[in-house]
This record gives C-alpha cells, sequence and structure tokens, in this order.
C-alpha cells in the first residue's frame, strides 16, 4: 500500500511537472501574441504550437505509461468546503482561486463534459450511427480521392517553382570573367595576338626588361595604353540617314 | 444533337449579333445626331430612347437564349483559343514600324507644310495651273500636260539624258510621293538640284560640286549656294527654264533645257565671247546663250 | 602648345579623361542585352548603330623611353574614318571610385595616318577587327564588340573571333573633375544584371608578362 | 574649300614690308576687295631623338586658321597628316621628358615661323596677304589667293590666273608647283598647307645662309 502511494505520488510530480510546463509555454504564447503582435511572424506562432503539440503530446504519453497508475481508479473527494478565503489555495492556483466554496467543486472536479455538450455529442453520435454503411465509405473515398488529387496538384506545382528556380539558377551563366578577362587582355595587349607576326628586334628585350621591373617594384609603370574600344562615332552618327526635323 | 442543328443555331445566333448590333447602332446614332428638346417636347424624346433601349435588351436576351442553346464549342474552333493569346511582343517590329510610320507622317506633314509655303512665295510663275471654270470658258487653250507623265516615262527621259557626255551622274529620289527631284553632277563642277513635276522643270538650284549635302540621301532643294557664282547660275537657270518651258512637249523642252545647261561643264574655263577674259568684277562667264550657247559674263551680255 | 588650346584642356573644354566599366556577354545571351539596351538608352525608336572597325596598334619604343603606343581605328563601314587614340594606364582607385579612370586623348585623322606613323618610328604590335553596336545615354557611351583575330596581317576577310563573348564597355569621356559621373555609371551598371556584371577590371593583372618573353 | 596659289611678293629694295603692304591693300580695296579679319599660318619644327642606326625625322606642325580645328603635320618624307588640333596634345607628350629621359621628339627652338596678315574678300576670291616673320623677324611677304567655288585647279586656273595678275602682275605667271602637280584633282587644304611649308623652309634656308658667310 504504502509503495503504491508512493507511487502515485511520483507519477503525480512527473504530471504537476508536465502541465506546468503546458502552462508555461501557453503563457508564453499569449504573451507572445499579446505584445509582440507587431512584430510578430508566422514561423515564430507556429514554433510555439509545435512546442505546445510536443508538450501535450508528451504528457498524453505520461498518461498513458505504464508506470503511472490508473489514475482512472482514484477517487477525490471534496473534504473542506468554506467560505474562508484560503490563502495557501491563492498561492498554489497563483491567484486564480482564492477560496474553496461550494461554487468551486462542481467545474474543477468534473470528470464528464457538461451536460449540454454531452447532448450535442450524442446528437452526432447518433447522426453518424444512422448513416448508412455504404454511404460513408462512398463520402470516404470521395474524400481520399479529393485529398489526393489535391496533393497531386500541390506536387506538381511545387515541381513546377522548384524547377523555375533551377532555371533561374542557371540563366546567371550569361557573362563569364573569364571572357571579359580574355577579351580586355586581347584589346589592350593585344594577347594572342602578336605571336601571328615578327616584332621588331630591339623592342623585345625592353618590353620585357620594363615588365619585370614593373613587377619587382610592385608599382607598374604601364606604358602601355588600353584599348580604343570606343570607336569613330563620328562617322556612324553622321551617316544617320534621316536626322528628325 | 446534329451537326445540322447546331450550325442552324449559329447562324442564327449570328443573325441574332447583327440585329443587336444594328439597334445598338441604332441608339448611338439617336443620340449622335442630338436634337433640340422643346420644352414639354422632353417626355417624347425619352420614350423614343427608351424604346429603341428596350429593343436592344430584347435583343440581347434573343441572343443569349440562343447562346445558351448552343453546347460548348466544338473542337473545331479549337485553334480559335489561341486568338486571344498576346504574340510574343519582342519578336515582331510593331513598336518600331509604328514609331517610324509616326515619323514619317511627321516629316511628310512638315515638309509638305515647308514645300507649300516655299512655293507659294518663291515661284509666282506656275507653270502648272490648276483646272478651273475658267477653262471652261476658253475651251479652245488645252491644258498643259507637262506634269501628267507617268513615272515610267520621266524615268526613259532621264536615262536618255544620263547618256549627254557632260553628265557625270542623275541621281532621282521622290521625296514626296511621285514627282522625282533631280540631282545632277556636271563633270566636278557643280551640282544641281531641280524639282520636276512630271517632266516639267518647277524649281532649279544650282551650289558647287564641293557644297557638301549633309549626306547625300538628304536633299538641299532650298539652301542657296554659298558662293555668288552659283547663285548667278541659278538665276540663269531659272532664266531658261522658262524660256524653253513648252506647255504639250515637256519632254522637249527638258532635253533643250538640259542641254543648255551642260554647257556650264566649263563654268570656269570658258572666256566670254565678248570681252574675250576669263575673269570680270571677281566672276567667270555665267551666262550662256539661250541659243547659241556661247558663255557671256553677266555685264556683257546686252 | 598653343596657348589657347592650353587653356581649353584646362578648363575641360577638350576633356582629357575617361571613366570606364567593362564586362562581357557570351553571344548566346547578347540579344537578351540588346534589347535591354535599346530600352534603357536613348533613340530607342531607331535601330541601334553599328560599327567594324579595323584596329591596329602601333608602338614607339626607344632605347631609354619608355615605349609609346597608340591605337589606331579605321571603319570599316566609313572607310574615310581614321581615329587615333591614346590612353594611358588605368586607375583602379580606391573602393570610393566606382569607375576605371585612364586619361584618354581622341583624334581624328586623316587616311595618311599608318604611312605617318611608320615614319615618325612607330611599329604596328598587333591588331583586330572589333564589330558591335554602340548606344549612347546622354554623355555615357555603351558599346558591345565583338573581336575577331585576324588571319593574315591587313586581311580583314578572313577572321576568327577570340572567344564566345562580347566585350560590354560602359565610358564617358570628360575632365577630371567630374567624379559625379562614377555614381551614373554604377547605377547604369546595376541595371543590367545579371546579364552583364560591369567591373573595375584590374588591367595589372591582365598584362601579358608570358607572352612578351614569347616573342 | 577651293584652289589656293600662295606666291612670294618680293619686297623691293629700299621698301619696307609694310609700305608693300598698305600699298597692296590700297590696290585691293580699289578693286572692291572687303576686309574680313586676319589670318596667320604658322610653323613649328620638331626633331626625333631617334637611337643611332634610324634617320633623324623633322616634322613640321603647322596651323592654319582657316581649318582652326585641325592640325597639320609634315615630315620630312614628305607625308602630310590632317589630323584634329588635339594631335598636338599627343605631340607634347611625345615630346615630353620623363624621369630625365628625353622624349621622342624634341622641339626646335627658335625655329618658329608664321605668316599672318589682312584678309579680303572679292566675290568668291579670298586673299591674304601675310607678312612673314621668324623670331620675330621680319623676312618676306607671302600673297595666297584662294578661288573657293572651284576644287580642281585645270578648271579655274586661267581665271585665278587673270584674277592675280590684276594686281600682283608678273609674280602669279605660272602656277605654285604643287597646284601644277595635282591640277585635274581635288585640291584639298594639305596642299595650302605644303605650299606654305615650301616657302617658310626656303625663307629658314635663305636665312641659315646669310648668317653663315658672317
Amino acid at each position: 500500500m504504502q509503495k503504491e502511494e508512493k507511487h502515485l505520488e511520483a507519477s503525480l510530480e512527473a504530471l504537476i511537472q508536465r502541465v506546468s510546463e503546458l502552462k508555461s509555454s501557453i503563457g508564453a504564447l499569449i504573451g507572445k501574441l499579446e505584445h509582440e503582435y507587431e512584430t510578430l511572424n508566422w514561423p515564430s506562432v507556429l514554433d510555439s504550437f509545435a512546442l505546445l503539440s510536443g508538450q501535450l503530446t508528451s504528457l498524453g504519453r505520461v498518461l498513458k505509461g505504464d508506470k503511472v497508475p490508473a489514475l482512472k481508479n482514484q477517487l477525490l473527494l471534496p473534504i473542506l468546503i468554506s467560505p474562508e478565503i484560503d490563502e495557501s489555495l491563492g498561492k498554489l492556483t497563483e491567484g486564480r482561486v482564492m477560496m474553496f466554496n461550494h461554487e468551486i467543486p462542481p467545474t474543477y472536479l468534473r470528470t464528464k463534459p457538461q451536460p449540454e455538450v454531452e447532448e450535442k455529442t450524442q446528437q452526432l453520435v447518433t447522426k453518424a450511427t444512422c448513416l448508412a454503411q455504404d454511404l460513408a465509405h462512398k463520402q470516404l473515398n470521395n474524400l481520399n480521392k479529393f485529398t489526393s488529387n489535391l496533393m497531386d496538384l500541390m506536387n506538381s506545382t511545387k515541381e513546377d517553382w522548384e524547377n523555375d528556380a533551377g532555371h533561374k539558377n542557371s540563366q546567371p551563366q550569361m557573362c563569364s570573367q573569364d571572357d571579359t578577362n580574355l577579351l580586355v587582355a586581347t584589346a589592350l595587349y593585344g594577347k594572342d595576338l602578336r605571336t601571328t607576326r615578327p616584332r621588331h628586334p630591339k623592342s623585345p628585350q625592353i618590353g620585357m626588361m620594363q615588365a619585370q621591373q614593373a613587377n619587382n617594384r610592385q608599382n607598374p609603370v604601364m606604358t602601355k595604353a588600353p584599348s580604343a574600344i570606343k570607336t569613330t562615332i563620328k562617322s556612324a552618327a553622321a551617316s544617320h540617314p534621316y536626322q528628325r526635323p | 444533337m446534329s451537326e445540322q442543328n447546331q450550325t442552324e443555331s449559329i447562324l442564327q445566333a449570328i443573325h441574332l449579333t447583327q440585329k443587336l448590333r444594328s439597334s445598338v447602332a441604332k441608339v448611338f446614332q439617336n443620340m449622335a445626331d442630338g436634337c433640340s428638346v422643346e420644352k414639354g417636347n422632353e417626355k417624347h424624346i425619352l420614350n423614343k430612347f427608351h424604346e429603341s433601349l428596350l429593343a436592344v435588351n430584347n435583343d440581347i436576351s434573343d441572343l443569349e437564349k440562343t447562346g445558351n442553346m448552343l453546347v460548348s464549342p466544338s473542337p473545331v474552333t479549337a485553334n480559335s483559343m489561341y486568338l486571344s493569346n498576346d504574340p510574343a511582343i519582342d519578336k515582331t517590329p510593331v513598336y518600331q514600324q509604328i514609331l517610324q510610320a509616326y515619323k514619317w507622317s511627321n516629316k511628310i506633314s512638315d515638309l509638305s507644310g515647308l514645300a507649300a509655303n516655299v512655293l507659294e512665295a518663291q515661284n509666282k510663275l506656275k507653270r502648272s495651273q490648276p483646272i478651273t471654270i475658267m477653262q471652261a470658258k476658253r475651251p479652245k487653250r488645252l491644258p498643259p500636260t507637262g506634269h501628267a507623265f507617268p513615272q515610267t516615262v520621266v524615268e526613259q527621259t532621264l536615262n536618255r539624258l544620263r547618256k549627254l557626255p557632260e553628265i557625270s551622274d542623275i541621281k532621282t529620289t521622290h521625296p514626296l510621293g511621285s514627282h522625282a527631284v533631280l540631282q545632277i553632277t556636271l563633270g566636278s563642277v557643280l551640282k544641281a538640284q531641280v524639282a520636276l513635276r512630271g517632266l516639267m522643270i518647277e524649281w532649279v538650284n544650282v551650289r558647287g560640286y564641293t557644297e557638301e549635302n549633309p549626306d547625300d540621301s538628304k536633299l538641299e532643294l532650298w539652301a542657296k549656294s554659298r558662293y555668288e557664282v552659283f547663285q548667278k547660275v541659278t538665276e540663269s537657270c531659272t532664266a531658261a527654264s522658262l524660256y524653253f518651258y513648252t506647255p504639250h512637249n515637256a519632254e522637249f523642252a527638258i532635253n533643250l533645257f538640259m542641254k543648255w545647261f551642260t554647257q556650264y561643264r566649263t563654268l570656269f574655263s570658258a572666256k566670254c565671247s565678248k570681252c574675250c577674259n576669263h575673269y570680270l568684277n571677281g566672276l567667270p562667264p555665267t551666262w550662256r546663250d539661250l541659243a547659241t550657247y556661247e558663255p557671256y559674263h553677266d555685264a556683257c551680255r546686252q | 602648345m598653343d596657348p589657347s588650346l592650353h587653356q581649353a584642356l584646362k578648363t575641360g573644354i577638350a576633356p582629357l579623361h575617361e571613366y570606364f566599366l567593362q564586362g562581357s556577354i557570351l553571344d548566346a545571351s547578347k540579344e537578351y542585352l540588346i534589347h535591354r539596351l535599346r530600352g534603357l538608352c536613348d533613340h530607342a525608336d531607331s535601330q541601334p548603330e553599328q560599327f567594324n572597325d579595323h584596329e591596329m596598334v602601333f608602338m614607339l619604343s626607344g632605347q631609354q623611353q619608355a615605349p609609346f603606343t597608340v591605337h589606331l581605328r579605321h571603319s570599316l563601314l566609313a572607310p574615310e574614318c581614321w581615329h587615333l587614340r591614346y590612353v594611358g594606364v588605368a586607375e583602379m582607385g580606391d573602393k570610393t571610385r566606382q569607375t576605371l579612370v585612364r586619361t584618354c586623348l581622341d583624334v581624328g585623322v586623316s587616311e595618311t595616318i599608318i604611312k605617318f606613323l611608320n615614319e615618325m618610328g612607330f611599329r604596328m604590335e598587333y591588331e583586330f577587327v572589333a564589330r558591335g553596336i554602340f548606344f549612347h545615354k546622354g554623355i555615357m557611351k555603351v558599346t558591345v564588340t565583338k573581336m575577331f583575330k585576324m588571319n593574315q596581317v591587313n586581311d580583314t576577310k578572313s577572321l576568327e573571333p577570340v572567344s564566345a563573348s562580347h566585350l560590354v564597355e560602359v565610358s564617358v569621356v570628360a575632365s577630371t573633375s567630374q567624379e559625379q559621373i562614377g555614381e551614373d555609371m554604377k547605377n547604369f551598371a546595376e541595371q543590367l544584371k545579371p546579364l552583364v556584371l560591369l567591373e573595375k577590371v584590374d588591367h595589372r593583372k591582365l598584362q601579358p608578362v608570358t607572352s612578351q618573353t614569347n616573342t | 574649300m577651293g584652289v589656293v596659289c600662295v606666291y612670294m611678293y618680293p619686297v623691293p629694295e629700299g621698301k619696307s614690308g609694310q609700305q608693300v603692304v598698305d600699298s597692296m591693300q590700297r590696290q585691293l580695296e580699289l578693286l572692291g576687295a572687303v576686309k574680313t579679319g586676319n589670318f596667320n599660318v604658322d610653323c613649328e619644327t620638331y626633331l626625333s631623338n631617334n637611337p643611332q642606326g634610324t634617320p633623324q625625322r623633322s616634322l613640321h606642325l603647322l596651323h592654319n586658321s582657316e581649318q582652326p580645328a585641325s592640325c597639320f603635320s609634315v615630315l620630312d618624307t614628305g607625308t602630310t597628316l590632317v589630323a584634329d588640333v588635339l594631335f598636338e596634345v599627343l605631340m607634347a607628350k611625345l615630346t615630353q621628358s620623363k624621369s630625365g629621359k628625353d622624349g621622342f621628339y624634341q622641339q626646335r627652338k627658335g625655329f618658329k615661323i608664321e605668316s599672318k596678315g589682312p584678309r579680303f574678300e572679292i566675290s568668291d576670291f579670298v586673299i591674304k596677304i601675310g607678312s612673314v616673320s621668324m623670331a620675330s623677324n621680319f623676312k618676306g611677304i607671302l600673297v595666297e589667293v584662294e578661288y573657293c567655288p572651284c576644287a580642281i585647279p585645270a578648271e579655274c586656273w586661267d581665271l585665278m590666273r587673270e584674277m592675280m595678275q590684276s594686281f600682283m602682275g608678273t609674280v602669279a605667271d605660272t602656277p605654285p608647283a604643287i597646284v601644277k602637280s595635282k591640277k585635274d584633282q581635288f585640291y584639298t587644304p594639305a596642299d595650302t598647307i605644303n605650299q606654305y611649308l615650301e616657302h617658310f623652309t626656303n625663307f629658314r634656308k635663305a636665312t641659315v645662309a646669310s648668317q653663315q658667310p658672317r
């Protein structure tokens, strides 16, 4: 007996811990909604929900777990009901319940849903049961079909998007740095062009010397002139046959 | 539903559409015509308008009914769905074409305005009279025909003229439609711009060989030469074009004129027949006799 | 030098500085670029202007003096047009400067120039053909150039492309005091992304040390 | 641009250059000439600093106020280059001596020669009477006559000769050599410059010759 009581105590302890965790995260979410609604973004709300649902499942697991004795079998009796303000109770409930009077037990110690809720559930249950088996099947199948169709649609759209994105990634391949360098070097220094013809006999050594000097000094005195890619604009501009009046 | 039936209902729908159009057109017509509303008469007008609108309404509902009877378009019309698709805008040169057309129309209006002004102001001696009622009173006189030559004939005549040895080149342009403007190059001495109307010479302007046109395609029909000598020659040419003018044998006239004109090949090198000098008052002999083609200084002519 | 010419150079009437950016575009994507440039630049209504130039680079080298290079351009479309250009070393400047800057000198010349340069002591170093389109936007000039190697000396007919890209350059010729131009050019270059990355290409890295030893 | 003839007009003994210019000006005004400003043709000479082995080149750089945006360069080989006036800046870069080393070319000091004076017009003729001076020493008189409407010397030579003889007499009996050699071709501004250069060279030679005996 002693052992069982201890067991119960421990599991209750665990439950209380879980519930208080749950409570604090709900509080956090509410705080977030109330104070940060201007800057709040959807992902962070989703995070909070995920936390909540995790905590709920872990609570459920604890409840169903083997270690917890069947709480159903336990009885809970209100022993003392008094209209006096009970400070310790207030402390325990963070000021929510200040006294344990006659109004409290029916709401707080309820084990069944409220009568009207129960009635509604009952109605739904009867409605569900009176539905013919095959009709229900049909509806189920329909629903499944719709869902799978929707899934397909979403998936294909997603694929399209991803393809598009992939496409876009391939587009910037419109220019290449190597080509830029090659072209500039060709225009400026005649890269790859010089080899085709013999040069002035004296100049190579001089040119080389200078290039080396330049490299040594790390401050090249470049005496070669950059390109004249700009061209004889005059000619082309003048050849425009019709000036606007 | 049979094909036959389908066709019929389509036909009917088309018919109804036409009807609708006509009734709508009628409404707009009425509105466009306008009417002066007299006091107390507003009701009448309003009624009339109301009636025509009702007619439109009826037509619409008829059309709608027939339209509902039509089943969804048969596969035959599948291609028509592409009708509304935008073509690849980038590939069609519509934009440039529109701009081009706009520019040209601008240019045409500008140039025609300019030409009208110039012709009015500078060229009072009209050789081509518009046919007026006056002619009815004097039926004996034939209207001049010089302006009424088709382009092919003009081209043929010019080709014959091109064979004259003194002429190095005749360029033809048609800046404002059918009538040609010639640019005649005489050796490397001068260039003349001759505006033709049919085969009739309307306007002659002579400038130096080196006086550049901004570019060859652009005609400078009106800009006078910078040099006095060519201004004198222009004057002589205008006089000659009037002298050689014959209303009914324009081809003959242009041949005579050109023959005379080619004498200017020796503008700088010919001696005056009277004073036997090249130079007089800063000018070479700028006049060529109309009959003998002999060169004279302006002052030596008389 | 003529004092009035001196004055003109000082006051910026004869501009001596070129601000420029360079980049390239693969041939396949050239049309996109042309399309965009036509939209961005002046005279969108007319066809863009073409050029086809034969460029020859002449060098004058002495024993003690640093070699002096000039670029001679001859239009193959308008054969009477000859253009001589001297350009100085391109300065990278620091980060705050948006473009490369170099001194430049553009001189229109008569067709006797080749003979003249040769007799002055210049020797031709290399030549190529540059063919392309140019646009202008205000004082900014944009060129899209395809460069061709010439298989034979002085033969502008048999050509071989240098690379599979077009060279793209944006440039402004102005006097020194106009640093604002750099901003404008940068903004313009920004609008051509990602088609072309117009940048300050470091010319020092491109100077062909190896090719000089080879020749 | 028309055909230009440049003649050296002899200054008779006992007369100053200014007197000759004045009398010619009066004569022209009698013929109906109108003064339309002044003109100026100048010439500077550069020598190349070529290393031994290659021949030294001299390069003449000329300006003509008639073509203010151009400059003309003539090498001693006779090759003439017409260029934008900016070519002069290029020339300046070539003459610049960098870090103690000489430039590729150097200017010949005290060798600048120019012809300047009034410019007249009679109808399509332009007449310029230039007093030539080198280092501010008077050297002689050059008369330039241009007939603008015609660009081919053979066409208008007779006309020009009659015109010129009316105020210069026998000086203008035969066309200048350069004009003669280009009779049937188009005359260009470069030809004018070459005529001037020829006269300038003659003046310089005369100066050197007259200085040497001393």
